[in-house]
Order: structure tokens, then sequence, then C-alpha cells
């Protein structure tokens, strides 16, 4: 292996080959390329590499250590199941965008400083709008614009915040930093964008439904993760994320309950799972850090396993819509297997290996004597098991539906059920060994993950939660899934002020909407004088005059002469 | 698949749901067993933190209630946030 | 060896400027182009050797007719000089290469002895300015750059007959220009006596403080800043780069700007000192807000071209503004990025002027109804298209984004508001910057191309020097050790005075 | 009486530039700017600079105006009525201009001693010009050797406009030609050394062919005209004088015989080709003297080399260069006057 590559790298180039090929050489590419990156990153073992001197300021390509070699660990793996759950696409495009994206995660999990940080940063949003391009309809595009808009936002944050930051400590580089300075705030807003804090989640939402069935599976793993790590690197134990995370783990399972969508479902529970990993970061302890880079690596899991199910409905049936399933378990039993163990696997089910990641964090948090943030936490922990851990078997595969069950579809292709296999069996040996899967983490732990208290309260959790689901249903209070969109928070950018008063009439809204507007206003406003202004033949553009420009000149001259002469 | 439609399903039959009801039900309840015979320290014994954990059964009425809290949280906001499919286009 | 060791800084200007006649009475097509390629190359190389002897020994001094330097001409190549004299050769040589087939489709084949007589007398002018130490000499050159540069830009007119228009006006206003630099130049050598640089400023703080002084001091400002395309003063620019021939548009583009904030530089920092030129006189505040509705408004400007060569004109423009915040920034850091952005500009604007030039020369118009789906058409032109726009915006790993780093580093150096409303201004240009790079990028991409459209690559004589520059810009973004390198020591050269 | 005179011509002068201003005849304004330019000849005499008057009056008041006269075939006399009065440009001109006569307040006076101009480099000049260089003007000794390098500068100034002017002006005839007569096929592709041939066609009018007296008298002037040409050239060394003037005053020969004659009999003795090889060939004697200095064991333009005595060397220098001077500037003079009249006379108009 070369001597310090980043193994993202691997990814990236492997990417310009890939059009180069076709058939079987391409799948064989594609699927080898994770497996060299990962075997480069196991020969290279721990340490830094590719340390150059640039513009004063020290650039480190390649930058190993236990906190990101387990996130690199868990993107190869996800790299390859994704890889290998879209063998099937014939897109090139897809292909190459999902390497590069894939890559240039990984390449900013081993950045060894904020600038390499920032280009993969931004590669990796360059490259995975065109996984939601891929679906080729007019609401995947213009989701994808608002997506790019987003993504780049945050990098061009991220940049500013670098260029205070090297402008405060002449440094570049990338560790635990003091939230104080611009620099470092700007460092929060532009991760917290990625990592879809609380009302800069949108994002995920609209675009991750939008993206074609393999696209979805590829962006579920890899952006928000990175934007977990890049918080566990530069902000342990700061305490606002303990809130933000409290919020960010109840906001969205309201909206998961009412979303009809399977795959908005997850994607709004995704978030929440996030909550959990923003709330470890900021008890901040080796424990709590731990349990972040389990619990990530489990949720990369399981919310791609999750993915690819619901990603092999759409496939087969066409929808995904809860309304519009019913009784997939006759027609797809295996890709019913796979959902119910990877539901299995979200509840945290014992043997599975959340019970073991979600265990750290809940006892990390206790610990440390937050006990409301541990209430809230065990509340996402119910939400998710309704949500999630229930809907989608029962809606997607095991329910009759109310008017007719769809027509009756294949299961899904052969390479489709081998990465869901992949993924469900390493959720499983992760969580009947926790020991080794524990040896990976960054630091030394000691936890018992199978008391029998932990056990039985976990199953209680569990069991009652189901019970409730199922009192719900046959009374009838579950609220009904409709067809329908859910206002979110994206309502503030995507229809500001049209429908004031049918929405609701609190005061805050009203703030809200008008300053929205007025913000709409001026941006209307700075856009048309500068159209005004600078269009094509306005003033600004006028080249014609020579004879204005020599009033201009002599006139300027005029100035300087006065400037120059001090009266 | 047509083999699929003649093959008879468990689950279709008729009281199928009652049945997985009933199994719901006892699961909780056996569950809620060992808590229960926490209280007089048989069987086994039972690790807490906090205070609250020594309430009999407190996950899985934690549960309960969460759940329902999450139901009427989101039938309230619902008719504030549920639109036509097609509101953004 | 030793007769070009020891005559270099001549030899630079006299090989071109001897060839010029010579080449006026070759007739033919091809030799013309290829005597002018090699003497641009014998230059680069004459540049070459002198920068480094300058780097290694300090700066060389040349009389010229053996007459010692207040009472004869001198030649000083110091840091600053060399280094634009190696980018005025270096650029000139690699749109040569680039010239053959793609003059000949725009120039009639009988002119190409006076066009390529013009091209070297143009560059020969810029490299005269750029490195003789007299002030009358640099008028003198400044004379024959200007005329030679009217002419190539006329020569666009077989094309497009507003290249005519645009070329006269250019001449009304470069005369001005020119005019204004002179009286300057009249007036200072009234008041010292002198019209040798390095005398000059060693007399001027003792009559600092006179009128003519303060007068000559608006009049040199005013016309540099004419010849600079400053704002407001650009109005030329446009014109004169839309209709030009593609290789004129790119060795201008690449130099005669550039050389012009050259001269803003020497004569701001060798003759005036940078005490008096900030201090005394206070040119920060005049050129620091010239600079900033350069970048800002300019960029705009741009976005509403319809034609690239004028986008990408407008585009310099703004850049130029880049160029002269970074000298109203007084400072150290604020010149680096200064004269660190003429060199980056210079490769990156060429890069895309030549690119334009291929798509000309396949679709026959820039104009951007006329380049719809070009970039299924033209694949290789345009994809070095879209890596030389993200040159241009900034993106990481070029050098657009090397020179934007330093300068943004100058204005928080300053540590007040200004410094931070001025990176945020220069953001917000980057930004405008992607929008304008990205309309070209819609139409190449989005659109679908005509029916009747041919789908043919450029000839790659005109491909592989275009695709040079574009590979060329992206080693000196990653490998800025040279040019970084030979900026610091210009601009510290600078502000350690003579 | 100095000071009268003066006085007198400089009234002269801004009467004669303020009526150029108000004549609406383009024709009446060139010949106005003519006598300008003879007024400004007589200042610099004046004031001593008898070389600076001699270039003055031969370029500014002879060939610029046959130039005007040159173009004005070409657009007609009448100059386009203005539409509106230029205020504001106005008031801004009034404003800077007085901000500029302030900044004459610190001036050094005209002519004292003690100013730095004839403090600091001049005195050199004057000391050591006669030994250094051993020519008794010494006006051309700084022009042509101490600063020789700014005059080969302004040569190559004056061979670039020359060649621009062969560029555009040929370009826009030969795309007149083309539009008229597309019969003619590919014959396109030659200089304006056809038009010496296509000229004895009626439509030839340039020159004045009836007009006996200009005949006789231009014909008795011109030899003499050439050979003052010759004087100016090679007395430079000694009086005023040198490769500029005398370069003008040659072709303002020749444009005098094309004025009177025809133009198509000058092209047969002065063939387009000829003036663009002159053109070239006037800077590349000047350099040339410079690179042989240079191989000589110089540096650049340094005359001393070019002979065993060092003065001889500078004599012999700056005699090649100011021959290299006064050849580009006639052939320079000559191309453009060609050009413009070339173009007069294809659209049948008549310059005289």
């Amino acid at each position: 292996m070369i001597d310090g590559l980043n193994p993202g790298f691997i990814l990236i180039l492997g990417a310009l080959l890939v059009p180069l090929t076709s058939g079987f050489i391409r799948s064989l590419l594609v699927l080898a390329l994770p497996v060299l990156g990962f075997a480069q990153m196991i020969s290279l073992g721990l340490g830094s590499w590719g340390v150059i001197d640039m513009l004063g300021l020290q650039v480190v390509l390649t930058h190993i250590d236990p906190l990101s070699r387990v996130f690199g660990i868990i993107f190869h793996i996800a790299a390859f199941a994704a890889l290998l759950y879209s063998l099937h696409v014939k897109d090139t495009v897809q292909h190459i965008a999902t390497l590069i994206y894939a890559g240039s995660a990984i390449g900013a999990i081993f950045a060894g400083d904020l600038l390499t940080l920032f280009v993969f940063w931004e590669i990796t949003a360059v490259s995975s709008v065109f996984l939601i391009w891929a679906s080729r309809t007019e609401r995947a595009f213009r989701s994808g614009v608002r997506y790019l808009i987003i993504q780049v936002t945050s990098g061009v944050i991220l940049l500013g915040g670098i260029a205070l930051y090297v402008a405060d400590t002449g440094s570049l580089a990338f560790g635990p930093m003091e939230l104080g300075s611009f620099a470092t705030w700007a460092f929060l807003i532009a991760f917290g964008i990625k990592a879809a804090f609380p009302l800069l989640h949108n994002w995920v939402q609209d675009s991750y439904p939008e993206a074609t069935v393999t696209g979805t599976v590829v962006l579920s793993a890899f952006t928000t993760k990175l934007a977990i790590y890049a918080l566990a690197r530069a902000f342990p134990g700061t305490d606002l994320l303990i809130y933000i995370g409290v919020v960010m783990v109840i906001f969205p399972v309201v909206f998961a309950t009412l979303e009809n969508d399977l795959r908005r479902t997850l994607a709004y529970s995704m978030n929440s799972q996030q909550g959990f990993m923003v709330i470890g970061i900021g008890i901040g302890t080796e424990m709590a850090l731990n349990g972040v880079a389990a619990h990530a690596s489990v949720s990369i899991l399981y919310t791609c396993l999750l993915f690819m199910c619901t990603g092999a409905i759409l496939y087969r049936t066409g929808t995904a819509k809860a309304t519009e399933l019913g009784s997939l378990y006759k027609s797809m039993p295996l890709t019913a297997f796979f959902a119910v163990i990877g539901s299995l696997v979200i509840v945290a089910f014992p043997l599975t290996a959340a019970f073991a990641s979600k265990s750290l964090i809940l006892s990390a948090s206790l610990k440390e004597g937050y006990y409301f943030v541990w209430l809230f936490m065990l509340f996402g922990a119910v939400a998710v098991i309704d949500n999630i851990g229930l809907k989608i078997p029962v809606f997607g595969f095991f329910r009759r539906n109310a008017e007719k069950d769809p027509a009756p579809v294949q299961d899904a292709p052969a390479h489709m059920l081998l990465a869901m296999a992949l993924l469900t069996g390493l959720a499983i040996l992760a969580g009947v060994m926790p020991g080794a899967f524990f040896s990976l983490l960054p630091y030394d732990v000691s936890y018992e993950v199978y008391t029998a208290s932990h056990v039985v309260t976990q199953l209680q959790l569990i069991l009652f939660a189901t019970l409730a689901f199922a009192l719900a249903l046959r009374l009838g209070v579950y609220p009904g899934l409709k067809s329908a969109i859910n206002l979110d928070f994206d309502w503030f950018y995507r229809k500001a002020g049209k429908s004031l008063a049918i929405t609701t009439g609190t005061l805050i809204l009203t703030v809200w909407t008008a300053f929205i507007n007025l913000c709409q206003r001026g941006v209307a406003g700075v856009i048309s004088l500068a159209v005004d202004t600078h269009g094509d033949g306005k003033t600004m553009s006028r080249t014609v005059s020579s004879s204005a420009a020599v009033v201009a000149i002599v006139a300027l001259f005029g100035v300087i002469l006065l400037v120059a002469y001090q009266f | 698949m047509s083999r699929n439609t003649d093959k008879k399903y468990w689950l279709d039959q008729p009281g199928a749901t009652d049945k997985v009801f009933r199994v719901v039900v006892l699961l909780a309840i056996l569950a809620a067993i060992p808590d229960i015979l926490a209280l007089f320290d048989f069987v086994y014994h039972k690790h807490t933190s906090t205070d609250m954990e020594d309430i009999p059964v407190f996950y899985g009425l934690y549960a309960m209630i969460s759940f329902l809290a999450l139901l009427v949280v989101a039938k309230t906001v619902r008719p504030f946030l549920t639109r036509k499919e097609d509101y953004y286009d | 060896m030793s007769l070009v060791a020891s005559h270099a800084p001549v030899l630079a200007i006299i090989i071109p400027l001897l060839a010029a006649p010579v080449c006026a009475m070759l007739r033919g097509t091809t030799f013309p182009w290829f005597l002018t390629t090699v003497i641009s190359a014998l230059s680069f190389a004459v540049s070459v050797q002198i920068l480094l002897t300058v780097s290694d020994t300090g700066p060389i001094s040349y009389m010229l007719g053996g007459w010692a330097a207040p009472w004869g001409i001198e030649y000083v190549a110091d840091p600053l000089s060399a280094f634009v004299m190696l980018i005025i050769s270096g650029i000139s040589t690699g749109v040569l290469l680039y010239a053959r087939e793609s003059i000949a489709k725009e120039v009639p084949p009988h002119q190409l002895g006076l066009f390529f007589s013009a091209y070297l007398l143009a560059l020969a002018g810029m490299m005269g300015i750029t490195v003789t130490g007299d002030a009358f000499n640099i008028f003198v050159f400044l004379e024959i750059t200007s005329l030679s540069s009217y002419v190539l830009i006329a020569m666009g007119e077989k094309a497009d007959r507003r290249a005519l228009t645009s070329a006269f006006q250019y001449l009304i206003i470069g005369t001005i220009g020119a005019t204004f630099i002179l009286i300057g130049v009249g007036l200072l050598y009234m008041m010292t006596g002198t019209l040798n640089i390095a005398d000059i400023a060693s007399r001027f703080d003792a009559i600092a403080d006179t009128r003519p002084v303060r007068a000559a001091v608006a009049f040199l400002i005013i016309g540099i800043a004419i010849k600079l395309a400053m704002f407001p003063f650009h109005v030329w620019l446009p014109n004169a780069y839309s209709y030009a021939p593609s290789i004129v548009t790119a060795f201008f583009a690449g130099t005669a700007t550039k050389v012009s904030v050259y001269l803003l530089l020497r004569f701001i920092f060798t003759i005036f000192g940078a005490e008096f030129s900030f201090g005394v006189v206070s040119l920060s505040e005049l050129l620091m807000p010239l600079g900033v509705i350069a970048f800002l408004s300019m960029s705009t400007v741009a976005i509403f071209q319809t034609n690239v060569k004028r986008l990408l004109a407008f585009s310099s423009v703004a850049q130029l503004g880049y160029m002269t915040v970074g000298i109203a920034l007084a400072s150290e850091a604020g010149l680096t990025a200064s004269i660190l952005h003429i060199f980056n500009h210079a490769i990156v604007k060429t890069g895309l002027f030549l690119s334009v030039g291929c798509m000309v020369f396949v679709a026959g118009s820039a104009y951007l109804k006329d380049l719809e789906g070009i970039g299924s058409r033209m694949p290789l032109t345009t994809f070095g298209f879209v890596l030389g726009g993200l040159a241009l915006i900034g993106v990481p790993l070029t050098p657009g984004f090397v020179s934007k780093w330093y300068l943004v580093m100058a204005t928080l150096e300053r540590g007040d508001f200004l410094g931070y409303a001025l990176t945020a201004g220069m953001l917000l240009s980057s930004l405008l910057a992607v929008i304008y790079i990205w309309r070209v990028v819609e139409v190449a991409y989005f659109r679908p191309a005509p029916a009747d459209a041919e789908a043919r690559e450029a000839p790659l004589s005109l491909l592989i020097p275009t695709w040079i520059f574009i590979i060329g810009s992206f080693y000196f973004g990653i490998q800025t050790t040279v040019n970084v390198g030979f900026a610091e020591k210009a601009a510290s050269f600078l502000m350690g005075g003579l | 009486m100095e000071q009268f005179t003066d006085i007198f011509l400089m009234l002269l002068l801004v009467a004669g530039a303020l009526s150029v201003l108000y004549v609406r005849n383009l024709f009446v304004a060139t010949m106005l700017l003519g006598a300008v330019s003879f007024i400004m000849a007589l200042i610099f005499v004046s004031l001593d600079a008898v070389d600076v008057a001699f270039t003055e009056a031969a370029v500014g008041a002879g060939i610029s105006t046959v130039l005007y006269l040159g173009t004005l075939a070409l657009v007609g006399s009448d100059e386009k009525p203005a539409r509106r009065r230029a205020l504001v440009p106005l008031l801004v001109s009034l404003l800077v201009g007085t901000a500029l006569v302030y900044a004459t307040f610190d001036m050094p006076a005209f002519g004292r001693a003690d100013n730095p101009v004839q403090t600091h480099v001049a005195p050199r000049y004057i000391e050591e010009s006669p030994k250094e260089i051993g020519v008794p003007n010494m006006v051309t000794s700084v022009l042509a050797s101490y600063r020789g390098f700014d005059t080969f500068g302004e040569v190559t100034v004056i061979f670039t406009a020359g060649i621009g002017v062969l560029l555009i002006l040929s370009q826009l005839r030969r795309r007149r030609e083309d539009e008229a007569d597309l019969t003619d096929g590919p014959d396109t592709d030659t200089n304006m050394d056809n038009d010496a041939a296509a000229s004895a066609s009626p439509a030839e009018r340039v020159g004045s062919e009836h007009d006996l007296v200009p005949h006789v008298v231009a014909k008795l002037l011109i030899p003499f005209i050439l050979l003052f040409a010759l004087y100016v050239q090679f007395h430079g060394d000694f009086g005023p004088g040198g490769g500029f003037q005398a370069g003008v005053i040659f072709a303002a020969g020749f444009i005098l015989y094309s004025l009177i004659f025809g133009l198509h009999f000058t092209r047969q003795i002065v063939s387009t080709r000829l003036v663009k090889f002159l053109l070239a060939l006037g800077v590349v004697l000047y350099g040339g003297v410079g690179v042989v200095s240079l191989f000589l064991g110089g540096n650049f333009l340094d005359y001393n080399v070019l002979s065993a005595d060092p003065v001889a060397g500078q004599h012999l220098g700056i005699l090649l260069v100011e021959l290299g001077v006064g050849i580009t500037v006639t052939a320079a003079m000559i191309a453009i006057f060609y050009a413009f009249a070339g173009r007069a006379e294809g659209r049948g108009n008549d310059i005289n």
C-alpha cells in the first residue's frame, strides 16, 4: 500500500476509472475500491502522514487516531454495502458520485487539519447532490438545489471560520476547541448544519426521500455522521450541545409519527437518533464519547439497513408510502425478515449492536447526573420503537391494506439482499460480542453490557412500547396515516408568508414571517436594484460613452488633487 | 409470484390480529414480572442509578406515558402541520 | 553565455524589439508566427535567467549606452520587475503556442507579418516598462505598448466591426492616460531635475511638500489608473477585450493591466514611498473604495453579460479591484497578496480566454446563446473552462484561492471593522463569481445543443496550450512555493524601500 | 523687446486656439491649426529651443496639416452640429483647471539658474559632452547618445504607428474592394502595390493635372526640399536638426509631389513595399548599431566601442542612428499619407 495515502483518495481516484469499465468488471471495481481503502487504512495503523507546509501553515493530509479509525471502519463498511446494494444501477454518474462522496467523507475523517477537512467537506457536498439529481425528476432537482445551497453554505461558513481561526491562532490544527471566538461559533454552525441540528435539519427530510433508491442509502451513511465526527473532535464536553441534542431527540419524533412516507419517517428518526450522539458529545466524558462513536457506527448499520429495506419496497412497488402498502411479507419475505431484524436493532433489542451502544450514552448521562436529559433520551428511545421499530414492519410489511393490498411483486434482487444480510450480520455480531466491538472504540472502557437488570429494563421498555402501540391501533387512536405533507421548519424557507392566517396566529410565527418577508423583500430589492443598475446595458455595465469616462477621469483627478494638497 | 396467492397465510386468518395482541400483552406482563419480584429482592437484584428507577415497572410505565404524550402532541399539532401532497409544488 | 548574463536586462527587451521590424517584412503565414514564438520564448528564457540572478544576488543594474545612471538610462531588474517580466514573457509564449491556427481564422494571411510585428512590439513595450529604471523611458515604452495594443485590438474587425470603435475608444482614453503620466513625469523632472527613478526617489522627500509634486502625484495616479482599468476608468476594457482577436485578448488579459499594476506599485512604493503615499496623501482612502466597488459591482455586471468574453472582461476589472485593495491595505501582507494575484490571475485568466477562444474557433461566437450545449460538443474545452472558472472563483487547490487567502489574511490582519467588512465583501464577490461562472456552465451543460451543431473539439494546437495554462494554474495552486516565494520577496523588497 | 515678443506670440496663440474652437468649417479649422503650430514654433524659437521649434514646424504645421486635409477629403469639411451644451464637463474642467493653476504657484521660476533642472543632471551634459562625445549640438548628444535608448524607443513608436496604419487601413480598403468587386476573385490577396498598376484608370483623381503654376513651382521646389532634408539630416550634429525633422521634410517633398502630380507617379518611385521595407530598416539600423556595440564589448548603444577612438565612435554611432531615425520617419510619413490618400482616391474624392 502507498505509504501515507489517505484512504479516501483510493475511492475518489478509483471513481475516475469507473467510466472506463462496464458490466462485471465495473461491479468488481466498485466493490474492490472500498476493500482496498479498508486495507490501506488498516495497513497504515495510527499516525500522521503527508505533512505539507502550505502558505506557512501545516497541512496534514492523513491523520489516523482511534477516534477517526472507528468512523473510518464503519464508513468503509457502509460504502461497501451501499455499493453492493446498488450494483444493479446502470447509471455511471451514480456510481461515480457514490465513490467520490464516500471517498471524500473518508478523506474528511482522516483529514489532519482544517483546510484538508474543508476541501473534503465541500467535495462531499458537491458529489452527493448528484445522488439526488439522479432521480431525474423536477422535484428531486429542486430539492437537490436546496440541498446543495445548504451544504455549500456550511462549507462557506466553515471556510470563513477557518480564516478567522488562522487569524486568531495562526494554526490549522483540528482539535478540541473552546466555544467563544467567532471562528469556533462558525465551526459549530457549519458542523451543525451537516449534523442537522434542530432548525437546521430540514435538508435531511427534504432531500433523502427525493434521492434514488440507492442514493438514499448512500446519503444516510455519511454526511450527518461526518458532522458528528467533526463535533466529537472539536467540541467534546460543550454543555450547549447537550441542550441542542435534547431538542434534536424530541423535535423530529412528532413528525416521524405523522409521516406517511416510510423513507421520510426514517429520515426523521435518524435525525432523532443523531440527537443521542450530540448529547453524548456534550457530556464529553470518555464513556460518553465511546458511546458516540459506537452509536454512530451502529446507527449507520441500521439506518442503511432500513433504508435498504424501504428502498427495496420502493424499487419493487414504486412507492414507500404506508397507506399504499400492505402484506408485503408474502411476496418479499426475505426483505421483511431483514426489516424486522433492522427494527430490532434500532429499538436496541438485547443481542443487537444498538443495545450495547445506546446504553453507553444513557449510562454516561446518568453517571454525570443529567437525569432530565436521560429522561428525554428515554422518551426518544420509546418514540423510535414506535415510529420505526413497529411502524416499518407493521405498515410496510405485515398489515393488510385497508383498501386493497398492492399486487404481488418479486423479492428484492440478490445483491440487495446480500447487502442487507451483510449489515444485519454485523449488527448482530457486534451485539453478541460487545467486547470485540468496544475494543475498537477510542477509549478504554470497562462497561458490562449484559447485566440482568439492563436486559430486563430494556425489554420492559420495548414491550410496553409495543403494547401501547398495539393498544393505540386497536382503540383507533393511532393517528391515521394520510398521504400528505407535514409542515416542518422548512416551511419557513419554502412557503413563508403565503398562508399566514391558516397556519397559525401565534405572535412568534407572525414575527418570524414578517422578518422572513422583510428579508425576502430586501433580497428581492437588492436583486432588482442590481439588475436595474448592473444589468445588460444598464448604468454600471455601460461602456459606450468615452466622454462620460473623460468627465469621470477629470473629476477624480480633481479629487486626488484636492486630497493631495491637504488644504 | 402467483405461487404466493394460492398459499394460505396465518395472518390472513380471522382473529389472527387478536392473537397477536394477546401475545403482546402476555410478553409485556412477563417483562414486568421480574420488576415486581425485585420488590421482594427475589430472583435478581436491580441496579439503579436514580430514585425513579425504583418505581416498579418504571420502564414499562414510562414507555406507555411517553407514547401517550407522543400521540397527544402529534394529534394536537397535526391540523397545523398537515398540507396536501402538492403543497410545495 | 556571459554575453547573455551580463546584458540580460536589455536582451529581454531588444530581442523582441528588433525582431519586430524583421517580422514586419516577412511574408507567408507560418513563418512570422514561428519567428515570434521563438523570440518570445527566448525573451522568456532571459527573464527566467534574470529572475534567478536577482533572487541570488539582488537587483541588477544595466547602463544603456554605457552612461552612468542619472545621465544615461538605467535598467533595473529587482525582485518585483523580474517577477513581472517573467509573467509577461511566459504568458506571451504560452499564448503564441496557441496562436497559429487561431489567428489564421481571424486575420487575413497577408497581414500576419505586420500583425505579429505589432504583437512583438507590445511584448517588448511591456517588458521595457517593467525593467526600466527611468521615468521617461517608462513613458516611451508605454507608448509602444499602447499603440501596438490599439492596433492589435482593432484587428478583431474581421470578425466584428465593433473592434474598430472599441480600439478607437481605447485609443482616446488610453491617450489621456498616457498624457497624464507624461505630465506627471514632467512635473517630477521639473522639481528634481532628474528622470532616473532611484534618483527621483532619493530627492523626493525634500520636495514632497510642494504643490507641483502633489499635482504630479495626482496626474500619475490617475494616468496609471486609466491604463490599469481601475473602476471607473475601465470603460475601454470590456469592449476591447470582447472584440479583439482571441489571442490578443488572452495576451492582454494576462499582461497589459498587470503591467499597470506594476507601475502603480513602482510609483507608490519606490518613488513616493509608502509613508508619503498612505500617510501624507492618504491614497488608501481613494484606492480602497474604488477597489471594493470594482470587485463587487463589476462582478455583478459580469453576471448579466451575454457574451462570455465580455463577461470575463468585467471579471478582470473585478479582479483588478482585489489587487487595488491589496495595495491600498498598505501592508506587506496586502502587497504580497496583490503581487501574488498579478501572477495567479494572469495565468488563470489567460487560460480562460484561451478556452473561450477555442469555443469561438469552433462555434464562431462567444455569445451564450450560441454556446448552448457546448459542453457535449467540446467536452475538453468546456471542462478546461470550468476548471479555470473554479480557479477564478477561488476554490481551494487553485491559485485563485491562494491569492484570496493571502488577501483575506491581510485584511483580517487589520483587526478592525473595515478588515472584517472587506473580508465579507470579498466572500460576497466570490459568490458572485460562482454565479457568473455557473451561468456559462449552465448554458454549456444543461441546455441541449442545437440540432444542426456539429460536435467537434478544437484542434490540438489550440487545446494543448489552453490545457497548459489550466494545468499550470492548478500546479501553482497546489505547489505554491514558487509564486508565493517570489511575491513575498518582491513585497518585502518594496516595503523595505529601494 | 523680448518680453514684448513673448506676450505678443502668446496672445496670438490664444487667439488662434480659440478661433479653432469656434470655427465650424473643418477646413478652416485645419488651416488655423497649422497657423497655431507655427506660432508655437516661434515661441519655441524665442525660448531658445530651436530643435523643438524645428520639429514643431515640420510635424505640427507641415505633415499634420496635410494628413488632416487627407482626412477631410474623406469625411467632408462640415462639423456635425453639437446637440447640447456640455455644462457639467465644462464646470468640472474649470474646477480642475483652477486646481492645476494653483499647482503652478510653487513652480520654480522659468529659466532661473538654480532650478533643479539646471543644477542636477544638466551641468554634466554641458561640461562633459564636448569631451565625451564631441558633437557641437548638445541636444543631439543628449538625444542620440546619453538618452539614445529613449530615442530608439521613439523610433519604435513611429514604426508602430506606421505598421498600425498599414494594418488597419489596408484591411479596410480590402474589405471595400471585396464588397465592390466580388468578381475579381482570388486576386485580393495582394497589397497596395496593385494600386499603382491600377492607377491608370480615369478614376484616378489625386493630383491637379491641369494647374500649370503649381506644377512648375513644385518642380522647382521639390529638389531643394529634398536637399534641405539631407542637410538637416546630416548637419544635425552641428546645428539644429536631426533624423526626425529630416525625415518629415523628406517625406513632405514626396507628399507635395503626390499632391501636385498624383499618387500613382509617386508610387512608381516609392512603392508601398519599399515604404514598408524602409519603415523596418530604420529601426533595424538603429537597433543594429546597439547590437554591434554589444558584440564589440560595450553596453547596448555604447558608441565608444565602435571605433578605436571613443569620440570617433560616438560620431559614427550618432550618424548611423540618426540615419535610422530619418529613414523610419520618412517611411512612416509616406505610409500614413498613402493610406489616407489611397482611401480618398478610391472614393473618387479630390483631396485638393
